[in-house]
């Protein structure tokens, strides 16, 4: 039947093989899809462990912002021959030895967590916006205004590196003194 | 959560069932009123030969697309092209799950409702955008990316509008909502807001004066120019689904949903009167396509970003410190 | 009422970021490095997420937020260098760039 | 702030003026800027011994500012820029601005067409701020930065023509030979702070009479090392072969720095010293040896030189083996005396020198030139009052100064009888030399001089320069003749040693050593009168100049170079050659090799590959987790 957990482990799942579609898609788009797919699994996830708000902020800035914002990327570069061009060897070579670092490391960290005892299970008790707010706003206050000028540099940056210039030519005799 | 089947989620899925199974005529006749309407008000007749005034105009409609051949381009991205519009329908019909239409009548009563909403109307951009992309040719592309830019930005200014009115209400379920409403709708406090909110709704929804990515006059039709038959069909449910949602939210969050004054609630049933609200703003919608030109791109984002912007910044700024103060 | 074992997310969250990880190491291509860093991104939410809630506070949540806005300020940063270097290039290859070496 | 700490600061802005400046200053302005600075330093130093005259304590003092502390076992002594006037400084300032005024404004006629004019005057001016904080200095510490200021000026003017590799390798000559008596020095000082923990001047010279013991070995090696620096800077046996070749600066370097004034510096010092030097007879001793030897071997050396100038320098040594022996024997004052003499008229020899080379279109080959008495009488006359007081011929004032030293020799405790006779034959030979000289350049018919007319006329278009040149030249002239009438009270300084001098001074004399001093320099130049006839009447175009061997051994100042060459230089480069790649350097250079492996693993490493980093950043934390977690 189905359960929170059943629902859990399917939408775990669900954000696992779509993060697996990401990292091996050849497709830029569609790759793009998938973690959108993904941020959507984790969202569930997010819900089912009862932090409702931090599931709507990942569907609504996460996948409705953020990753729009990417796909807006790609449209204008018209990255998908770009991608083809240099898209992975899929030799054994390539994938071997990330693959088997990450696994020692998955593995590293599945024994960590299970040998630290954490005995705690998730209390199915809803923790809403208000509870964030008065902590965001309280203890947390630094953070967020530390957060917003981050946020503020990012704007400024972002805005400066990809102001088009006249003279940008794609000479590969790229000098010091260049401006970015 | 339980276990087992219970009579409550059976009466859930029906109601579900009921509402979808209404919602989509409703869109399809929508498109009827539409042109009725923009018929009179252009002093001619619009469609009237199928059925008593040409009601059943949009069932023959839908019964030619039914028809066509329903064609894929060769030199696109299938699987983003059938994709695409079905995103935005499901997005829109999801978002009616957390509308509440009457005291009894809802799909859910999500305590994150107004987010849903937002999040489902930032998830319809989707839509638009890998319909641009999937068509893979240079009209649908410029309305994609005229979508992604507009809808993104856009969302921005809806969602800071409607935080007035969590702020005034304390809530982010759209029930606790309308029922704070009982003594008085937010559209007295809130009216920039409200002002806000139906622009950014126009804009989410690609309704002219907004339909920038389908400008049909520079960009043949944007994003679904390489469109036809029940894909097109999709999309065009999507929008007037759209047009519905924005409509049926702002009777939610600024007029009270279903509560009428005193001496009116006991004339009609909740369900009516909200019916009759939203059916206001849908003829408002039209109104506005009709009487309105089109802006260009440049000035549509400029005036989001310079004057929305600060305007929905000020309102909340405004509602914070006024319910601060007691006032509101 | 059954409910989820912390452990559980926390491993949820591992094989989420070693998946994210492996991309980052594995693609050349730039754009591909970050939607894997957004994957590790969102794999330590989990993590804070699911810890949060297993302590019933909602400083996960706040740690949530501020990978969040992080995320965001990357993203904007790493797409217009990503333009910048689409220009320069006309290539996304992370390994063009490999030229300023120690 | 008093007019003695002002005293060495006017010449400094006059040097950093002229040295920031340098070309844009025309020579009017360069000129009047480094005069008019050495002119308010000789006021103000007339000023200063005029009250030093009048006042009760013998002594003015300026303290400007503390520079450092020195910190021992024994205490503290702090270092302070602090200047001290007493009369041996006096003397010494009067003849340091003095002739260094006038030799400055000579220097400013004789340099007129040098393109480098204020550059030669910067040096000029702070070769005179070094002089006077060397003689002026309260303390040891900065009487050494003094000492070193002026072999700084020296090397940069004696190389000032430094386009000529001659002058350059004259400029480094004089800078590492002095730069040993130099380092003797320093290590003299370290010894001495060691010991007295003290290093002003007066302080030393109490606590060396209290705490030493005469012959005491701390005061033996303490006084042998100062008189290592002293021999260094005063070209002295054995370290005078820097000054002949000293010779190549222009010629007002020659008489300011290596005849009146810096050569004397030594002098200064064991002076200024002496209660170290009393307390250790052994070097007085040596001291008077060294003087006495470098007296008789500069004396020979002169006799065979062909070069105007480089005589004049050998006769600089010999004359400061006098002061050297004066102060060996004890006769300080004696010695203080002849110093400022000497100045006075070695300045005036090598100015009219200098007059005479720039009249004869710098020819100063001895050999080629003769007869100028007619052609140059002024110069001439000027060039005999200062061999006549070279001589000292009764009168003059180099008569006054020699005669003191040479009487205090033969009852001196620390020189004798021995040295009596090496100074009485050290006055006999320069009167052989000086009547050489004379002869080979002002009699007899003019050799090879022809162009001189030529030259004549443009002195005289430029008759400004001609003042300028015979002014100071008259006002020395003047000083040599009558300087010897100045009564110097130094009393006050040497009364210690006075004191230790009373008790002993009663040796019997015979009665014939003052006529026998007195008629020595007759009996040379009657001697050269005969002797070097053939220079005196010679008319022929040519003379033939001696090319015998001895000739050239002292002609080469007997053979000190040719000794240092073989005996020092040639084995030190022969060891310099063994060792080209040195050997400390290749152990240091281990380390660098070392380094650089490092580097080059970790360059390696830096391979600007972004995904490489992040595989490393993930075996890092594979490493670092597993350490944690298993």
């Amino acid at each position: 039947m189905i359960t929170i957990n059943t629902l859990f482990y399917l939408s775990g799942l669900l954000a696992i093989v779509a993060s697996i579609k990401v990292v091996t898609g050849k497709q830029t788009i569609h790759a793009l899809l998938y973690l959108v797919v993904s941020l959507l699994a984790v969202a569930v996830c997010f819900y089912l462990m009862g932090a409702p708000f931090a599931a709507g902020l990942e569907v609504i800035v996460y996948a409705g912002a953020i990753l729009v914002l990417f796909v807006f990327a790609v449209m204008m570069f018209g990255l998908a021959q770009d991608e083809h061009l240099h898209a992975p060897k899929h030799g054994a070579g390539q994938w071997l030895g990330p693959i088997f670092l990450s696994v020692l490391l998955l593995l590293v960290l599945i024994i960590a967590i299970s040998n630290s005892e954490i005995q705690q299970v998730l209390i199915p008790k809803v923790i809403d916006a208000k509870d964030v707010g008065i902590l965001l706003y309280g203890p947390y206050l630094l953070a967020v205004e530390i957060a917003s000028f981050l946020l503020l540099a990012g704007l400024v940056s972002g805005y400066h590196y990809a102001k088009p210039r006249q003279a940008m030519q794609s000479d590969d005799n790229f000098q010091v003194g260049d401006e970015i | 959560m339980n276990t087992e089947i219970s009579a409550d989620m059976i009466w859930k899925l029906l109601e579900i069932g009921v509402i979808i199974s209404l919602l989509i005529p409703i869109a399809a006749m929508l498109v009827w009123v539409e042109r009725r309407l923009i018929g009179i008000w252009q002093d001619r007749h619009g469609p009237n030969r199928v059925g008593p005034g040409g009601v059943l105009q949009s069932l023959a409609d839908l019964l030619k697309i039914l028809g066509k051949e329903d064609w894929t381009p060769p030199f696109s991205d299938k699987k983003l092209f059938i994709l695409a519009p079905v995103i935005g329908a499901v997005a829109v019909l999801m978002s009616f799950a957390v509308v509440p239409f009457s005291p009894d009548i809802g799909v859910s009563d999500l305590n994150i409702g107004l987010l849903f909403f937002l999040a489902m109307a930032s998830l319809a951009v989707y839509s638009v955008v890998l319909a641009g992309w999937a068509s893979n040719s240079k009209y649908a592309l410029l309305g994609g990316m005229r979508a992604a830019a507009q809808t993104v930005s856009y969302e921005v200014f809806m969602g800071l509008s409607v935080m007035g009115v969590v702020l005034l209400t304390g809530s982010f379920n759209l029930r606790e909502i309308v029922l704070a409403q009982t003594d008085g709708w937010l559209i007295q406090s809130q009216f920039i807001g409200f002002i806000i909110f139906l622009i950014a709704g126009i804009a989410e929804s690609h309704r002219l004066p907004f339909d920038l990515p389908e400008a049909e006059t520079e960009l043949t039709a944007g994003f679904h120019t390489e469109y036809s038959g029940l894909k097109f069909a999709l999309f065009f449910l999507g929008e007037y689904l759209g047009v519905t949602l924005i409509s049926a939210m702002s009777v939610v969050l600024f007029f009270g949903g279903w509560l009428m004054p005193a001496p009116l609630d006991a004339l009609l049933p909740p369900l009516v009167w909200f019916i009759i609200k939203v059916l206001f703003f849908v003829v408002f919608f039209i109104l506005l396509r009709t009487s309105l030109p089109r802006p260009r791109f440049d000035q549509l984002l400029a005036f989001g970003w310079k004057v929305m912007l600060p305007l929905a910044l000020l309102n909340l700024l405004a509602t914070a410190a006024l319910k601060l103060g007691g006032i509101l | 009422m059954t409910t989820i074992a912390l452990t559980h997310v926390l491993i949820l969250a591992s094989i989420l970021f070693v998946i994210g990880f492996v991309g980052v190491i594995v693609r050349k291509n730039t754009l591909f490095m970050l939607m894997s860093l957004e994957v590790m991104l969102n794999a330590v939410g989990v993590a804070f997420i699911g810890a949060g809630s297993a302590w019933q506070q909602a400083d996960g949540q706040v740690m949530f937020i501020l990978i969040l806005t992080l995320a965001a300020a990357e993203v904007a940063v790493g797409l217009a260098l990503l333009i910048n270097m689409q220009r320069r290039y006309r290539s996304l290859d992370i390994d063009i760039l490999a030229r300023m070496r120690g | 702030m008093s007019l003695l700490a002002l005293l060495p600061f006017y010449p400094l802005i006059s040097f950093l003026i002229l040295i920031s400046f340098g070309k844009k200053l025309s020579w009017q302005l360069a000129s009047t800027i480094s005069i008019g600075a050495m002119l308010l330093s000789a006021g103000s130093s007339a000023v200063l011994i005029n009250q030093l005259g009048n006042s009760e304590s013998q002594l003015i003092t300026a303290h400007l500012w503390s520079w450092f502390s020195l910190t021992t076992t024994q205490g503290s002594a702090t270092i302070n820029v602090a200047f001290y006037l007493d009369a041996l400084s006096a003397v010494m300032i009067a003849v340091v601005t003095g002739v260094g005024l006038l030799i400055h404004i000579y220097a400013a006629a004789y340099m007129k067409s040098d393109e480098n004019f204020s550059r030669f005057m910067a040096y000029m001016n702070l070769f005179i701020v070094a002089m006077l904080i060397l003689v002026l200095a309260d303390n040891l510490v900065l009487l050494y930065l003094g000492w070193e200021g002026v072999g700084l000026c020296s090397f940069l003017l004696i190389g000032f023509w430094y386009q000529e590799k001659a002058n350059v390798l004259a400029a480094r000559k004089a800078f590492i030979v002095t730069r040993i008596g130099d380092t003797s020095m320093a290590i003299g000082l370290f010894l001495l702070f060691k010991s007295l923990a003290q290093l002003t001047i007066v302080d030393v010279n109490q606590a060396a009479q209290l705490s030493w013991k005469i012959g005491d070995a701390d005061a033996y090696w303490i006084a042998l090392l100062l008189l290592g620096g002293a021999v260094g800077k005063s070209a002295q046996l054995p370290l005078q072969t820097w000054l002949p070749d000293a010779m190549a600066g222009p010629t007002p370097v020659s008489a300011l720095i290596h005849a009146a004034t810096m050569v004397t510096a030594g002098v200064y010092l064991i002076a200024r010293m002496h209660e170290v030097f009393l307390l250790a007879p052994e070097v007085m001793t040596y001291t008077a040896w060294l003087g006495a030897l470098t007296l008789l071997l500069a004396g020979v050396a002169a006799l065979a030189q062909h070069d105007i100038k480089r005589v004049l320098a050998y006769s600089t040594m010999s004359q400061i083996g006098y002061m050297m022996l004066a102060l060996g024997a004890g006769a300080w004052s004696a010695g203080v005396f002849h110093l400022m003499t000497h100045a006075f008229f070695k300045a005036l020899l090598f100015l009219t020198a200098g007059s005479v080379i720039l009249a004869l279109h710098h020819q100063q080959n001895l050999f080629k030139m003769g007869g100028l008495f007619k052609k140059l009488p002024v110069e001439s006359l000027l060039f005999i009052i200062g061999l006549y007081c070279l001589v000292a011929l009764p009168g003059s004032s180099g008569f006054f100064s020699k005669e003191a030293i040479i009487a205090e020799l033969w009852s001196s405790p620390t020189a004798g009888q021995g040295l009596w006779y090496c100074a009485i034959l050290g006055a006999l030979l320069t009167s052989i030399y000086s009547c050489r000289l004379f002869f080979l350049a002002f009699l007899g018919k003019a050799r090879g001089n022809s162009n001189l007319e030529q030259h004549q006329d443009g002195h005289q278009e430029n008759s400004s320069q001609g003042h300028l040149l015979r002014l100071p030249l008259i006002l020395l002239a003047l000083l040599s003749l009558f300087g010897g009438l100045i009564s110097l009270d130094l009393s006050s300084v040497f009364s210690s040693a006075i004191a230790t001098q009373a008790q002993t001074n009663f040796i019997n004399e015979p009665s014939w050593l003052h006529t026998v001093a007195i008629v020595t320099p007759f009996i040379g130049i009657v001697f050269s009168w005969f002797y070097f006839k053939s220079y005196r009447e010679n008319s022929c175009d040519n003379i033939k100049s001696s090319t015998g061997a001895i000739s050239t051994f002292c002609k080469s100042g007997l053979g000190f170079d040719r000794l240092y060459q073989y005996v020092l230089v040639r084995p030190y480069c022969c060891i310099a050659k063994i060792n080209r790649r040195d050997i400390i350097d290749q152990v240091l250079m281990l380390s660098a090799w070392y380094t650089k492996l490092w580097y080059e693993v970790l360059s390696a490493s830096q391979n600007g590959s972004l995904r490489w980093y992040a595989a490393v950043i993930g075996i890092g934390v594979v490493g670092l987790a597993g350490v944690v977690a298993l």
